[in-house]
């Protein structure tokens, strides 16, 4: 075969050594999701074998040859009724699966470690606690579950990882988050499956799952200096965030120590959980998520802080267990202003495996 | 309209019997025909009921979202001028209503002038609605090309709705939302406004055709099908009024 | 389908309305239009079902009247009223499929609230 | 071939004429095509229109494939290879799957087949024609200018702020081309209402009839939303209205919503007219009523009613609220199942037949084989759990190719071999076109069948270059696309050459029962002599024997 056709045969060769069905399992959802999925494919297969046996067999038994008449049939109530309830049976399995399995995806622990993601025209960032920045790559530990908080800053992305059955749109001006458990170290491909322009498909990335150690040594590897929070922390000085936000008592604004995931009544009576996406909207918008007792003076920030700072923002209060730094930061002098949220981005964050 | 009726059923005891003129060929008796044109003008308002249902689903979901935008926004409209425009549009629907009674009763000249009066009155109504976009521009309420949004960062600013209302100085990040208060004033008042304008120029042609008696043969189809266009351009506004205007106006 | 063989089917053509009817009709829509504005100056007040979910009162009048008023245009002005069924069906038809499209996205909307999601 | 074979009964050649007066001999000229009111003239305007716009579609399908031979976008840079998809699928969507066959095939046959002489409002059938090769010119004219690079699906915020190609022109387009289509399905639902012959009940109707009566409610009721969602991405970027602008507090999930409350049902405007079209060929070459015929006919309109609740299973992964997620699953789940039904109803019309394997049944056969993949394919789309992993993915191309080129394309092409005869007169080769039809399914099996696989391996769909270990199945998928090329290439030769040379049909080749097969072909500008007075109902197999006996009988 080789001296007959030397592509032929390379292509045959490429073939059969990279052929695979599934992309490789290395999350603790993907074997779940493929069970599923076999359930699927096994129900396709019989209903699909079923039908073509039924053609196949009432064309060759009923041809005009062999059977020149036709016998006039009206229909089986009984028989509709099989084909209405199977399928319909087991549809409604596969929906309860589904419907677990989307629940368990889209619903993250809560001891999970939190990774931030920017999508922008044509790049992926991700923005580790420890102020580790990363573009088109992500570093994640093996067995700790991981949670993405996921925003675009332009059109819609889609943040998807084959082998860990995981996929997430970033949506911009909003959060979405999924989560993970790696099982398996490797390296596996990280796309953006949302059409997003002319760059699309080259908006692909590596994942690289390290064991517990090894991602150790890649976080110390990797740091820039400041973890996100300190980042958020000088932001939120330099934003004057501590005009109000402090804890003198004529404070206008609320303290924000141990507000994160605390359940908040805002002035409009409702009540919410401060999260992520609270967070970020309060910072946007914040006329409507004033909490109760306080004047709605607080300006909107919506257009001078780049994604990545409200990010930082974030991260900072999120961490923000008491107000002692608060304190010292207003105390101090601040430091001098890096607006436009620049601060972060220019840090030299990226950092190539 | 006796004897179209007689025709008609002639025309379904053979095919080829003598037709009125306006019979189409290819409809067995004219009472088909108009069935069936009727119906299809149903259909057609039904894709224009989906048409507008776009755009109050943007509005039900914004109006929800921005609500103290979409207040404020609301006080800006003038209710004298909405509710002088309601009532021109229903008075417009009541004379479409009486051109077509005129017309199945066969008296020409009543279906003129109740034709011309309906046409008055929605040119009455574009008038009416432009002197309101004229003010809108003044205010620089028009959101994209000439926007400002200080009567909404500063009430005082605007003195004759605020002796009306007292609305509080909205916060800038809501104040940036009455913009989308105007988007969808201008999209919704817009879209209707061009299907007056559609439908004016209609009934221009259809006085013509009126004057010359072509709709008081028998043949209503063609009225009938148009006062269905009409009214429903009514029931549009009807809702338009309230949702855009009467916001929290207490 | 309720209609079946056209011929047994067809009647005397439209139904001609009297103009009083109309006139009635024009005046009811008129003092609606009216009630509506009156009651928008006027605070019906508010229930409030939980927490941060109020219900407003004016809006629910509002649209109330509104769609009286829509009824009596569609009943009378446009003679749904006297009309076969298939156009009632069809009229139906159209507010259903509205109610579907506002209905079903706004059910999304607001569930969203329900969860971090 | 013997007659066990075939139930083709022509008449004898060397008398058999064609008759002189038809609608296509009445008036000559082109004004009398370009003024006409003829249902049958429009069908055939609409015939060749959408065949040229198949045409410019499947040729950037073929550049598409070509580009994906190699991991590198090494054949186009990757902005041309975005308008080359973009185009595709617009261009397949709106200017060929969803007037495919209602416009042409539907056109033709519906006022036949209830027994009237035109559809109901010729002007607007004429009107709608029209507004397609308006709508058509300006999508012509957007490909001359430079093209579109949105995706069919018009995403926001990319269309309206982020591409600067000729998104304002492509959505006025569409925004036509829909009105094109609103107007054929209303004219269809009036007619379906309004014209039918004396006798002729609901009951009575060929199933395909009830088909095109479900897609229409679609048509009527769905289209004007993406009207108006492209109305507001065209304020968008010409007056800068921020209804979808996030940046202005505008919401893009809400284009979603609009979006895909049309764009959903719209998958069933393309399927449904198919389904009827395999409901009438399966009959006729297995010389049976169709299994069932209320169950078909009902699962038509539950799948019409139905296909308005599942629009946001296009967004699972999109942030729409889980709740929302949960009832769209469950609702798509539902609509799952009337397609199941008429699967198994057409494999039971077979059962005790007396089946004869012509053209349209074979692109019959490969319909219900593909379509069934299709359609599972679909519940693994429609549950939530493994739509996260699948969607956005090869898979999803696949799983519409299927549905949409394996369904539609094959009933379409089915429809068009089993109508020819009627509409020209002239019977197709059929050796050649049985050949075509083998041809089709195999290109197409080869070509979409790949991409399920590469779906699961994660390689996203719209990808100009892609990671090299996907290059094995895509350099497949290639390979059948041309053979597809071929399968799709060979009928338009065929047919065009049966214009002038193929046999003469007589009235009812196929001896079918539809009151279209007992007119003569092609037919009459006012399709019958006398309206018929209908006493039997739609595959009345006996009926037509006891027909034939009486001719006999008063010619003998």
């Amino acid at each position: 075969m080789s001296h007959i056709s030397p592509v032929l045969w390379q292509f045959l060769v490429k073939w059969l050594t990279n052929f695979a069905l599934f992309p490789p399992e290395a999350s603790k959802i993907a074997p779940q999701m493929d069970e599923l999925y076999f359930f699927m494919v096994l129900v396709s297969l019989v209903g699909l074998t079923l039908v073509i046996l039924l053609v196949l067999s009432f064309s060759i038994l009923y041809s005009r040859k062999r059977h020149p008449v036709a016998v006039q049939i009206e229909g089986s109530t009984l028989l509709e009724a099989t084909w209405t309830i199977i399928p319909l049976g087991l549809f409604l399995i596969m929906f309860v699966w589904g419907a677990l399995l989307y629940f368990r995806i889209y619903t993250p622990p809560a001891n999970a470690m939190n990774i931030y993601i920017v999508g922008k025209q044509w790049m992926w960032k991700a923005e580790h606690p420890g102020g580790q920045h990363e573009i088109n790559s992500l570093h994640v530990p093996m067995g700790e579950p991981i949670q993405l908080t996921i925003i675009s800053q332009d059109v819609f992305h889609s943040f998807s990882i084959p082998a860990f059955r995981v996929k997430r749109e970033a949506i911009p001006g909003r959060y979405t988050s999924v989560w993970f458990e790696a099982t398996t170290p490797g390296t596996y491909h990280l796309f953006c499956t949302q059409y997003c322009g002319t760059e699309h498909s080259h908006m692909i990335g590596d994942v690289v799952v390290l064991s517990r150690d090894d991602f150790k040594k890649w976080l110390q590897g990797s740091t820039s200096g400041a973890s996100l929070a300190q980042n958020g922390e000088r932001l939120f000085a330099s934003l004057s965030c501590t005009a109000c936000h402090n804890t003198r008592p004529d404070a206008r604004g609320p303290s924000l120590a141990n507000v994160y995931g605390s359940r908040l009544t805002l002035s409009s009576g409702q009540q919410i959980t401060a999260d992520d996406a609270y967070l970020r909207e309060a910072i946007l918008n914040p006329s409507q998520h004033i909490t109760q007792g306080y004047a709605p003076i607080m300006p909107t920030y919506q257009g001078q802080i780049s994604e990545e700072g409200v990010i930082a923002l974030v991260e900072y209060i999120k961490n923000l267990d008491s107000d002692y730094r608060v304190q010292q930061t207003t105390a101090s002098t601040t430091l001098p202003v890096e607006n436009e949220g620049k601060s972060t981005a220019t840090t030299p964050g990226t950092v190539k495996p | 309209m006796s004897d179209s009726t007689a025709v008609a059923h002639g025309a379904a005891e053979s095919a080829h019997h003598e037709h009125p003129p306006y019979q189409r060929h290819h409809f067995e008796t004219v009472a088909q025909q108009f069935d069936a044109t009727n119906f299809a003008m149903w259909l057609f308002l039904l894709t224009e009921v989906m048409f507008f249902g776009g755009l109050f689903t943007a509005y039900l979901i914004m109006r929800n979202w921005y609500y103290p935008a979409f207040v404020e926004g609301s006080h800006q409209l003038n209710v004298g001028w909405g509710t002088a425009n309601t009532g021109v549009l229903i008075l417009s629907s009541f004379t479409m209503a009486m051109g077509v009674w005129s017309a199945e009763v066969r008296r020409k000249g009543l279906l003129v002038l109740f034709l011309c009066i309906t046409w008055i009155l929605g040119m009455a109504f574009l008038g009416i609605k432009s002197i309101e976009y004229t003010e809108k521009w003044e205010k620089h309420h028009v959101p994209g090309i000439h926007w400002s949004e200080s009567s909404f960062l500063n009430p005082r600013s605007d003195p004759e709705v605020y002796k009306e209302y007292h609305d509080k100085p909205l916060a800038p990040d809501m104040a940036d939302k009455t913009e989308m208060y105007f988007f969808l004033y201008f999209a919704m008042t817009g879209m209707h406004a061009l299907h007056m304008i559609v439908g004016i120029s209609i009934l221009t042609f259809m006085i013509i055709r009126a004057q010359a008696g072509a709709y008081t043969t028998g043949h209503v189809t063609y009225v009938e099908n148009f006062g269905l266009y009409w009214h429903f351009v009514d029931i549009i506004w009807i809702f338009l009024f309230p949702l855009l205007y009467l916001i929290s106006r207490y | 389908m309720s209609e079946q063989n056209y011929e047994l089917e067809h009647h005397e053509g439209p139904h001609i309305v009297s103009p009083f009817l109309y006139l009635a009709i024009l005046l009811s829509l008129l003092v609606a239009t009216g009630l509506t504005v009156w009651m928008s100056f006027i605070d019906l007040g508010e229930w409030r079902i939980a927490p941060g979910v109020t219900l407003f009162w004016n809006p629910v009048v509002a649209l109330a009247i509104a769609c009286t008023k829509m009824m009596l245009v569609v009943l009378f002005f446009m003679h749904v009223k006297y009309s076969p069924k298939l156009t009632k069906l069809t009229v139906g038809a159209g507010l259903f499929t509205f109610i579907v499209l506002v209905g079903m996205t706004m059910a999304d909307y607001f569930t969203r609230a329900w969860g971090r999601w | 071939m013997s007659d066990a074979v075939t139930i083709v009964n022509l008449p004898d050649q060397s008398t058999a004429r064609i008759p002189k007066m038809n609608y296509l001999s009445k008036e000559n000229g082109l004004l009398s095509w370009l003024l006409t009111g003829d249902h049958k003239r429009i069908a055939t305007l609409y015939l060749i229109s959408i065949t040229f716009f198949f045409f410019i579609g499947g040729a950037l399908a073929g550049l598409i494939r070509l580009e994906l031979l190699t991991p590198q976008s090494d054949l186009v840079a990757t902005d041309t290879y975005n308008k080359l998809f973009s185009m595709h699928g617009i261009i397949m969507v709106f200017f060929f799957l969803v007037p495919s066959v209602p416009a042409t095939i539907g056109n033709f046959v519906i006022p036949m087949m209830v027994g009237a002489r035109d559809l109901a409002l010729p002007k607007v059938n004429l009107l709608s024609w029209y507004l397609y090769i308006v709508a058509g010119g300006m999508m012509i004219y957007t490909m001359a200018a430079g093209g579109v690079d949105t995706g069919w699906t018009f995403t926001t915020p990319l269309s309206t702020h982020y591409v600067n190609t000729h998104v304002i022109t492509t959505g006025l387009a569409v925004f036509v081309a829909g009105f094109s289509s609103i107007f054929t399905g209303l004219n269809f639902i009036v007619t379906i209402h309004k014209m039918r012959a004396p006798g002729m009940t609901w009951f009575r109707l060929p199933l395909f009839v009830w088909s095109h009566y479900a897609a229409s409610i679609l048509m009527v009721l769905g289209t004007p939303v993406l009207a108006i969602t492209l109305v507001l991405i065209v304020l968008e970027r010409t007056i800068g209205i921020g209804v979808f602008d996030p940046a202005k507090g505008g919401d893009p999930l809400l284009f979603q919503h609009l979006f895909w409350f049309y764009s959903h049902p719209a998958v069933y405007i393309m399927i449904l007219p198919g389904m009827g079209v395999i409901s009438e060929v399966v009959s006729t070459f297995s010389r049976k009523r169709v299994f069932g015929y209320t169950a078909v006919a009902f699962s038509s309109v539950a799948i019409a009613v139905f296909g308005f609740f599942v629009w946001a299973h296009h967004m699972f992964i999109m942030g729409i609220s889980n709740y929302a997620a949960l009832i769209f699953s469950l609702l798509t789940m539902l609509v799952a199942v009337p397609s199941a039904i008429k699967i198994f109803n057409w494999a039971f019309t077979l059962y005790k037949g007396s089946i004869t394997f012509e053209t349209p049944m074979l692109y019959a056969f490969g319909f219900m084989g593909l379509f069934t993949i299709g359609g599972m394919t679909g519940v693994f789309l429609g549950a939530t759990g493994t739509d996260i992993h699948l969607t956005e993915t090869y898979f999803i191309v696949a799983h519409f190719h299927f549905v949409m080129v394996g369904g539609m394309l094959m009933a379409f092409l089915s429809g068009i071999h089993f109508w020819w005869p009627k509409w020209t007169g002239r019977m197709y080769p059929e050796k050649i076109s049985q050949l075509a039809a083998v041809v089709t399914f195999i290109g197409f099996n080869l070509t979409f069948f790949p991409q399920f696989i590469l779906g699961t391996l994660g390689m996203p769909r719209r990808y100009a270059s892609y990671p090299p270990e996907f290059q094995i199945l895509n350099v497949f998928s290639t390979a059948g696309a041309s053979v597809l090329g071929v399968g799709y290439l060979l009928p338009v030769l065929y047919l065009t050459w049966s214009l002038k040379y193929g046999a003469i049909a007589g009235n009812n080749p196929w001896q079918a029962t539809g009151l279209e097969w007992q007119v003569q072909s092609p037919p009459l500008t006012e399709n019958f002599p006398e309206i018929p007075i209908v006493d039997h109902e739609a595959y009345d197999y006996e009926w037509l024997e006891r027909q034939r006996e009486k001719e006999v009988a008063s010619v003998g």
